[in-house]
């Protein structure tokens, strides 16, 4: 019997999904419509443009429905979007530049609809001045505009005009089944949220995907099944059940490189297996409360933690270290880890008690040496290929620095405790989500234990569902999360950056926009993102301006990042080849990232 | 009291058995105060060792030596399922024996904010009580909300024993003798409940713990806190199971199994000694 | 009749106390709730995406409206019960706008089905080796079979479960570990679905007998041994009856009148769900949709189960009330 | 005297009970006790005879019955001594031969223990208890037998619908009776019954020990039964037996027992019985009732004989035949009647 | 002269039945007496099973509230105590005595417990020996001693000795009446004679009333002042003890006292044979 009824086995693709719980809703622009990582955006919707987490320099942008990159005006005011042509929906209806128009003004006149407040505080007017043109205006200069349909996980996502006119509430329709924009459709669902197949349109060649290839893809059918907790997604990818995992523990990953090598691909050849996603987990510090908006107290806090420890309890070794403030993925290193070196080898921190190096350059090599044990030759020796592994270096662990930079901050020290200047005992809350992403929660423990051991009292605290909240509310000490996030194939931060700005911060007690978690407030930070407004989004300041800002944060370190988010996505190849990888990273990845329609076009069947 | 001890272990293999296991586990989980490592310390030890003469037990993917992990673990589980235990018994005693006892309008209230209870589903409840409290969340805090929820089954066994309790002889006879409805239920009554409070403890401690391994794996719990569940959730994390390393799950839950293994014994021969039947027939009524 | 109209009439008014009492509790813990579902929302649309700070503001202020969590607590509450009398919980906030109702009535059909069957089986199982261990208590197998059982009693349900997962997904991989039924295969009354029912049903439905099995066990076995002993038993050997009739008719029976009344209550909690189980075996029942629920701060839908599962009990512990006196001939209305 | 003459001949004895020791034996943790509810304990019983069985409450008299209907459960252990059965030539040793004493049950030999109001099956109809119990030794079609039950009911004196009836829908009397309709539905040749009339009050009593005799007298039963009202004995008995202390310390002929008591105990029973008509001040029995773990030395009696001599202390005295009947006592002659 | 206890009219009804048939059964119907102050006496209540006896002490007892009709005690409406402090009020002027010597006291628990408490409540005492002395009293009253019974369990007396224990915990309060409820009907013969010789005694020394409960016509006959006879719950003679029993007019009343077997097998056997006929 097939494992999939009726479809032959080696026709699908089977991933990873998560359990939808309302399964019958595929109205992508409701909130809450339809689960967002069960191939709905993933295969069936489209926008303007595309950028590859993983890609570097022009290789990174794609244009979909748009023909080419963005037009703006001088000032920014004004962005006019050339659309292709012969592109269809799934329904046969032609797509034109009345869908974009109705996508804007609908979502503006409805609010809660997903992109509607972006667009109401950006977009004055939207026009369609002939089917294949669209022209924005702006309420203010905005050089970024672009980037809310610029996918790299998501973005805004064209909606079917010829389908929603036809409804009289956009917000309560569940637009079942989807008309598609995209190369594959809706095939089933299970109403129980397990499973969602989506087919290969027949049409293929008429979407924006389709268009570039030369051969039909050989996937016939996508198939997102929720496989259950991660043992039983373990061994249904042993089982040839499930061909493409997202996110495992180490172990888990570990587990099938030992026992199902043969059928298995990862992102590196070998350990450490891991795709590094661009999100940045970081140590971050509450600026709003004592002492934690202290420079010296958050350095004294960064000097304690041994990396290689962490590294090791988290991701057993596995992690890709982070020592600036972005990811250390896509163009991110040309543009900063590797020009920034010498600059980081020569950062000097005044201590009070005398001027330091902080940085160590050579971790990449401690952490070789400490997992070649278990791993052997398949670490290789060549430090650069180490560098792209394990990260280009991190602090040094220094307790004696972080004893002076505590005394000069007011700190004293009372047998093995650290007393605050107010005389209370220095303890810390730390806080972690748990279970959603185990690694953080183990790489919490073990900076809590350093801490702990070093005289400041720290214990681990899971947040659970509430981590969110929390994190926005203000309502944590110190916590590990991310607060940096990038375009990964592109040097410009202001994908997190612009939300830095201190004009965006709150009182405390009251939520903070995403991104600024740590509410950290610098005037030269401001300067730097007013710069950044003004410059073209291609223009080569941006990587300037990106490095000035990676220079405040190693000075200032309002968060301490660890590395990057590494992620476990082993692909079984029994069925199909041609995953992606470090060595070709044509497209991200992880399942969940929208991106992934060009793995799926792209895989070859096994046999 | 050391006589009936002597006694019963002399006399009685079930209860000479049962208290040597509970025993020698008790005395197990108290080694956890003379550990060579805080328990909560990690990565401080070679991670995944198997079970060797240097590691009994193996080590943790987190670099804990299982054996002390599992010493702390049923320590620190022991403490909360019998402060689950001990506070939900005395709720359901007294909600019992009053109910039983008092009757009437007593009863129906008692019995309705019972039945009350009953319909609470237990896991949705604890884990909204969890939200609620976060930070605050402690395991006393976490104990004695289990206790709220776990008393009430027993609440009603009790009441149906001093029911019939109630239309004793002797129930009336210490009526006219003056004593107060405490005295009636403490020296009267109480003896004849003890076997149901034996017999629902041991029940309401291997449903404290599983609940507590529930909510665990659920992730809801102290990780800082080494339990039996704690130790699954870690275990969990590191994907053992699936991963090779059993030892990380199978000794502690052999543990708990020979520890209840003990209580049961136990219980059912300290039952047997309290029972009023039997006591009554050592007595020679 | 005018007892039973008057027992009956005081019965109703505990039993619909019990619901106001137990539901209203149910509203307050849910509400007390930290977890706010607009900023649930706004995390998920956020995510990953780069977002104006601005527009965040925006699109709180919708969906607070959009949500109806404006007013106060009292305000909810009453409308809240304006709701359950009418069977609705409002929408889900986590599957906006998808009626709570509609959730756990497709998730309902299968907790059912799952938890009867396995009640059922543990229930008969439980009794019968409890009963069989209690009256031959020196049969040998019956002996190692109670050893068994209650050795199985403490484990808690999550490794048992992840036992029989591994077993029979890993080491011999015969059924599926994941999921109600076969994927793209049509619901029906085909024997392909009810064959996929089964095996996807097969090791969810085990570990919750293995489970269960050892308190029935336990308590079956006690009332037994209490039975055994009393006159009519032992009069019923002394006067030659066989063995085989003495078990049955007259100490089993006897005994499995109050493990009724349990069985009762149990069925009631099937609309709690068997939490860890489905959570581990990702089944679509009740226990699963709700644990979702809480994770993402879905109190509307918490509390629709919640409420659901209270009145399940009530009625089932009220149904059993009401005829118990049938089917316990010892029992009369004072 | 006319019971003397009536007394029947030995030759047909049906049941023989020989030196019985019967006692219970606890071991709780290491508490040991020994209660020696039958000590030695020899008697006979004849075809066709009702015997009785008096005595203080505690001393036994339950046990010594239960021991003779074989229905003993631990702690009560046969120490030694045998309980012997002939029926219509088939011998029957309860105690050596447990498969022959079951077959034996109902159909030879039936028993109503004491308390008998609660033996019946609370959740069972009682149609379903004679089912059980007498079907297969009657060989009779259902419906036969069901015809034969509902006569038999009739007999006495209950209406044949109680067979629908649950137990606790029926009053203590006439769930007594319902025991003892059970035991006698299948005419066993001997019957044995622990305080079969406690519960009701004198009316039933009454019809009771009339059904009581009646069915014996029809069918010929022997019958072996213990009250402590002596008037019940005075009734229907034909021989009584006088337990005290686990030991059977008098035995004859009803009127004998009755009219010339020869143990100072019976004596006293006998004298200490109320009349109406007559309320001249009667006096209890002075000191406790011996405890049977540890019994008085000698002659159990005597630390509360007002006979007593020194020998009573020291010797215990046999159960010598006496003219009628036989006696355990040194000063037996000294008796006097009341 | 004033009434120490007076029943006028009491009824009580009980509503019995199953789950769809509910009837009303009359337990106790119209019963009227009274008994006098200055003359204590022994007042026999005797009927067949079921026939309103134990409803009437607990009645009196008020253990149980009549449905129409007033029962005083020492000019006092029994239902109407309420409070704590009257019932101890009232327990300490009125006692009762239960059927099941063994089963009156807790056979897990001292006896003493009983007797201590009875004491300690009802005579206001706290001090150890005070209470000591108030036991010892009321025991050698029943002819034992408190040295005899502290610290003992039930199982380690005999039926009599339990039976006077009760009797003497009854008058440690010094009640003017005691309502025994088939004291008697467990016991041989001999212990029965042995209580109601106390009864007896008790009424005579120490002037207390008693109201005995019984279907045992013989000893009724033996000990009692006056006599009523209950059938299905009517009053249905009454009267001086001899005269009643000796001479019974009412039907009911002469059923029952010819049931009465003698303690004399010829007679007795007579009657049994007569009824085979
Ligand atoms: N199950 C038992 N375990 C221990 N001792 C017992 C048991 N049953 C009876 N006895 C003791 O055995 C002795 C004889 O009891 P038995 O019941 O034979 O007396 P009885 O003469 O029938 O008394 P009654 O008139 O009260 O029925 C008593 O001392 C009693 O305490
Ligand atoms: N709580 C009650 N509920 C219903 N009926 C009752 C209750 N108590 C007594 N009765 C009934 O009332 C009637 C009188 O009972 P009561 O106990 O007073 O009789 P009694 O004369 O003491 O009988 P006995 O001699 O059997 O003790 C009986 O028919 C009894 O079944
Ligand atoms: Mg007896
Ligand atoms: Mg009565």
């Amino acid at each position: 019997q097939d494992f999939i009824a009726g479809i032959p086995r080696e026709e699908a693709l089977i991933i990873q999904g998560p359990a939808a719980q309302n399964a019958e809703w595929f109205n992508l622009w409701a909130p809450g419509g339809g689960a967002s990582n069960n191939g709905l955006q993933q295969l069936t919707a489209d926008t303007f443009w595309f950028i590859n987490p993983d890609g570097t320099g022009d290789a990174a942008w794609t244009n979909a429905l748009a023909s080419d990159k963005p037009i703006y005006n001088e000032d920014f005011t004004e962005m006019t979007v050339k659309l292709k042509e012969g592109i269809y929906w799934s329904d046969g209806v032609e797509f034109t530049a009345d869908d974009v128009v109705y996508t804007v003004q609908t979502q503006m006149a409805n609010p809660g609809m997903g992109w509607s407040a972006p667009f109401t505080v950006n977009v004055e007017s939207v026009e369609a001045t002939d089917r294949n043109t669209v022209v924005f205006t702006l309420n203010a200069p905005n050089s970024r505009f672009h980037t809310l349909f610029t996918v790299r996980w998501n973005a805004a996502w064209i909606m079917p005009k010829h389908v929603f006119e036809q409804v009289e509430d956009p917000l309560t329709y569940n637009n079942n089944p989807p008309v598609s924009l995209s190369a594959y459709q809706l095939h089933s669902y299970d109403s129980a949220g397990n499973w969602v197949i989506w087919k290969l349109r027949d049409d293929w060649e008429r979407t924006s995907i389709g268009m570039t290839l030369s051969e039909a893809p050989e996937v016939k059918y996508v198939v997102y099944r929720n496989a259950g907790n991660p043992d039983a997604r373990v061994i249904e990818q042993m089982n040839h059940n499930l061909d493409v995992i997202n996110d495992i523990a180490p172990e888990g990953m570990f587990t099938i490189a030992r026992d199902a090598g043969e059928n298995t691909k990862y992102w590196f050849p070998g350990f450490p297996f891991a795709h590094p996603d661009p999100t940045l987990p970081s140590v971050l510090f509450n600026h709003q409360r004592e002492p934690f908006a202290d420079k010296d107290v958050r350095w004294a806090l960064a000097l304690l933690i041994d990396i290689r420890s962490v590294s090791m309890g988290s991701y057993r070794g596995a992690a890709n270290l982070a020592a600036l403030s972005t990811p250390p993925t896509g163009t991110a290193i040309t543009d900063y880890y590797v020009p920034m070196q010498d600059w980081l080898a020569n950062f000097e921190l005044d201590t009070g008690d005398g001027a330091i190096k902080p940085y160590d350059p050579t971790i990449s090599e401690q952490i070789a040496a400490l997992v070649k044990p278990q791993w052997g030759d398949s670490i290789p020796s060549d430090t650069e290929e180490l560098k792209r592994m394990f990260g280009f270096g991190w602090w040094k662990q220094d307790p004696a620095a972080a004893t002076a930079l505590l005394q000069k901050a007011g700190f004293s020290k009372n047998g093995n405790q650290w007393l605050k200047p107010d005389g209370t005992p220095f303890t810390i809350k730390l806080m972690v989500e748990g279970d959603n992403i185990p690694t953080l929660a183990r790489a919490g423990t073990i900076i809590a234990q350093q801490w702990s051991m070093e005289g400041i009292q720290t214990t681990v605290d899971v947040a659970g569902p509430t981590n969110g909240q929390r994190l926005g509310g203000g309502d944590f000490d110190v916590a590990i999360y991310w607060t940096v996030e990038t375009w990964g194939g592109h040097p410009d931060l202001s994908f997190f950056l612009e939300s830095y700005h201190s004009d965006f911060i709150k009182q405390p007690g009251e939520t903070q926009p995403p991104r600024n978690l740590t509410r950290w407030e610098d005037e030269r930070l401001d300067a730097i993102i007013e710069a950044n407004r003004t410059v073209n989004f291609d223009s080569p300041e941006v990587a300037q301006l990106g490095m000035d800002y990676l220079k405040l944060a190693v000075e200032e370190m309002p968060f301490i990042p660890l590395m990057a988010y590494n992620k476990f996505a082993p692909f079984d190849t029994t069925y199909w080849t041609g995953y992606p990888s470090a060595a070709d990273p044509y497209s991200a990845s992880g399942p969940f990232w929208s991106n992934l329609r060009y793995m799926i076009v792209a895989l070859k069947a096994a046999q | 009291m050391f006589k009936i001890l002597r006694d019963m272990l002399r006399y009685n293999i079930e209860f000479a058995i049962g208290f040597v296991l509970t025993l020698s586990i008790f005395l197990f989980a108290l080694a956890h105060f003379w550990a060579p490592l805080p328990d909560t310390a990690i990565y401080l030890l070679p991670p995944d060792m198997p079970p060797s003469a240097q590691y009994w037990f193996g080590t943790t993917s987190r670099g804990q030596d299982v054996l002390w992990q599992m010493s702390s673990a049923i320590w620190n589980t022991m403490l909360f399922g019998l402060t689950v235990t001990v506070l939900s018994r005395l709720l359901a005693v007294a909600v019992g024996m009053l109910s039983g006892y008092l009757g009437g309008r007593w009863d129906q209230a008692l019995m309705t904010l019972n039945d009350t209870m009953i319909a609470l589903p237990n896991i949705p409840i604890l884990l909204l009580v969890y939200f609620v409290m976060r930070d605050s969340m402690s395991w006393p805090v976490l104990a004695a909300t289990a206790a709220l929820l776990g008393w009430n089954y027993d609440a009603r066994l009790i009441r149906s024993v001093t029911l019939s309790l109630r239309n004793r002889e002797f129930t009336r006879h210490a009526v006219f003798a003056g004593m107060s409805v405490p005295q009636i239920l403490v020296r009267q009554h109480l003896p004849y409940v003890m076997p149901v409070i034996f017999f629902t403890a041991m029940n309401n401690l291997i449903w404290a713990i599983g609940l507590e391994v529930t909510l665990s794996v659920l992730g809801f719990s102290d990780i800082n806190r080494p339990t039996i569940g704690g130790m699954i959730y870690w275990a969990n994390q590191h994907q053992a199971i699936i991963a090779g390393i059993w030892w990380w799950i199978a000794f502690p839950i052999i543990a708990v199994v020979l520890l209840f293994l003990g209580l049961f014994l136990l219980a059912i021969s300290v039952n047997e000694y309290i029972d009023p039947r039997s006591r009554l027939s050592r007595m020679g009524a | 009749m005018d007892g039973f109209a008057k027992y009956l009439g005081r019965r109703l008014f505990q039993f619909f106390l019990v619901i106001f009492l137990g539901v209203s509790l149910a509203f307050l813990i849910t509400n007390l709730s930290p977890v706010d579902p607009v900023e649930q929302s706004v995390a998920l649309m956020t995510n990953f995406g780069a977002t104006d700070p601005r527009s965040v503001e925006l699109m709180r202020q919708a969906l607070q409206e959009l949500y109806g969590l404006q007013g106060s607590m009292l305000d909810q509450y009453l409308a809240f019960w304006g709701r359950v009398i009418r069977g609705d919980f409002g929408p889900s906030l986590s599957a906006f706008p998808t009626p709570v109702m509609s959730l756990i009535m497709s998730a309902l059909p299968w907790t059912i089905g799952l938890l009867t069957l396995s009640l059922v089986i543990t229930w008969t199982l439980g009794n019968l080796l409890g009963a069989l261990a209690g009256y031959y208590r020196s049969n040998l197998l019956l002996k190692l079979s109670g050893a068994a059982v209650m050795a199985l009693h403490p484990v808690p349900a999550y490794i048992i479960g992840l036992c029989l997962l591994l077993a029979f997904g890993f080491i011999w991989p015969i059924l599926p570990i994941s999921g109600g039924a076969q994927m793209n295969l049509q619901p029906g009354l085909t024997l392909d679905y009810l064959r996929s029912l089964i095996v996807h049903g097969t090791l969810p439905a085990l570990t919750l007998v293995l489970v269960g099995l050892g308190s029935w066990f336990i308590s079956m076995r006690s009332l037994v041994s209490n039975i055994v002993t009393d006159d009519h038993v032992v009069y019923a050997e002394l006067g030659g009856v066989s063995s085989n009739k003495i078990f049955s008719q007259y100490v089993a029976r006897n005994a499995l009148l109050p493990q009724l009344t349990g069985l009762a209550l149990s069925l009631g909690n099937v609309f709690g769900g068997a939490v860890i189980t489905e959570f581990l075996f990702n089944y679509p029942g009740v226990g699963r949709l709700m644990i979702q629920g809480i994770y993402r701060g879905d109190y509307a839908l918490v509390l629709g189960v919640t409420t659901i599962s209270i009145i399940a009990v009530a009625v089932a512990v009220f149904i059993i009330d009401l005829i118990y006196p049938l089917i316990d001939p010892r029992v009369r209305l004072s | 005297m006319l019971d003397t003459l009536q007394a029947p001949t030995t030759t047909s004895s049906m049941l023989r009970v020989e030196g019985l020791k019967a006692y219970y034996q606890m071991n709780y943790f290491g508490v040991r006790r020994e209660v020696r509810a039958v000590d030695d304990v020899s008697l006979t019983i004849n075809r066709n005879e009702i015997y009785g069985i008096a005595g203080e409450s505690s001393s036994g008299k339950s046990s010594l019955i239960k021991t003779i209907a074989g229905a003993i459960t631990p702690p009560l252990r046969v120490v030694e001594g045998s309980v012997k059965f002939d029926f219509a030539g088939r011998e029957l040793d309860v105690y050596a031969d447990p498969q022959a004493m079951k077959a034996a049950r109902w159909q030879n030999l039936s028993y109503i223990m004491q308390g008998s109001m609660n033996v019946l099956n609370p959740v069972r109809r009682v149609k379903h208890a004679f089912h059980d119990f007498a079907f297969k030794h009657m060989g009779l079609s259902p419906s036969a037998f069901r015809a034969r039950v509902e006569k038999h009911l009739q007999r006495i004196g209950l209406d044949p619908h109680v067979l629908e009836s649950f137990p606790h829908q029926l009053s203590g009397g006439m769930r007594q009776r319902l025991t003892i309709a059970l035991a006698t539905v299948c005419e066993p040749d001997f019957i044995i019954a622990d305080e079969p009339t406690t519960a009701l009050d004198v009316l039933v009593q009454q019809d009771v020990l009339a059904l009581i005799k009646d069915i014996q007298q029809r069918m010929g039963a022997s019958i072996i039964f213990v009250t402590h009202d002596m008037t019940v004995h005075a009734a229907i008995a034909d021989r009584i037996g006088i337990v005290y202390a686990g030991r059977l310390v008098e035995e004859g002929p009803t009127l004998d027992v009755f009219r010339r008591p020869q143990h100072p105990y019976t004596a006293h029973l006998i004298s200490s019985l109320p009349r109406i008509g007559d309320n001249k001040k009667r006096s209890a029995l002075p000191g406790k009732p011996p405890n049977l773990a540890d019994p008085p030395s000698g002659c159990r009696f005597h630390p509360r004989c007002p006979l007593a001599v020194d020998k009573c202390t020291n010797e215990n005295p046999p159960l010598e035949a006496r003219l009628t009947g036989r006696v355990a006592c040194w000063r037996a002659g000294e008796v006097q009647t009341a | 002269m004033s009434a120490l206890l007076e029943l006028r009219n009491v009824n009580k009804d009980y509503r019995i039945g199953g789950f769809f048939d509910s009837s009303t059964l009359h337990a106790v119907k119209n019963v009227s007496f009274t008994l006098d102050d200055s003359k204590p006496e022994i007042f026999t209540i005797v009927g067949e099973s079921g026939s309103g006896k134990t409803t009437t002490a607990r009645m009196i007892l008020g253990n149980e509230t009549p449905t129409s009709g007033s029962l005083r005690f020492m000019g006092q409406s029994i239902t109407a105590i309420r409070s704590r402090a009257g019932k101890l009020k009232f327990m300490s002027k009125a006692q009762p005595i239960f059927q099941n010597p063994f089963e009156a006291f807790n056979p897990l628990s001292t006896i003493d417990y009983f007797l201590f408490s009875t004491a300690r409540r009802f005579l206001g005492l706290r001090d150890k020996a005070a209470i000591d002395a108030a036991t010892d009293k009321a025991l050698h009253h029943v002819g034992l001693s408190l040295a005899e019974v502290r610290g003992r369990y039930s199982h380690e007396l005999s039926g009599g000795q339990l039976q006077r224990i009760a009797v003497a915990r009854a008058l440690i309060p010094e009640p003017k009446l005691i309502v025994a409820d088939e004291p008697v009907s467990m016991v041989d013969a001999s212990l029965r004679m042995s209580i109601v010789n106390l009864f007896r005694d008790l009424r005579d020394r120490l002037g207390v009333s008693i109201i005995y409960i019984t279907h045992d016509l013989s000893t009724a006959y033996y000990i009692s002042d006056r006599v009523i006879i209950m059938y299905k719950g009517d009053v249905v003679e009454s009267g001086v003890a001899q005269e009643v029993l000796g001479n019974p007019q009412h039907a009911y009343s002469k059923a029952l006292s010819q049931a009465v077997l003698p303690p004399d097998p010829e007679a007795a056997r007579k009657i049994i044979m007569a009824k085979i006929a």
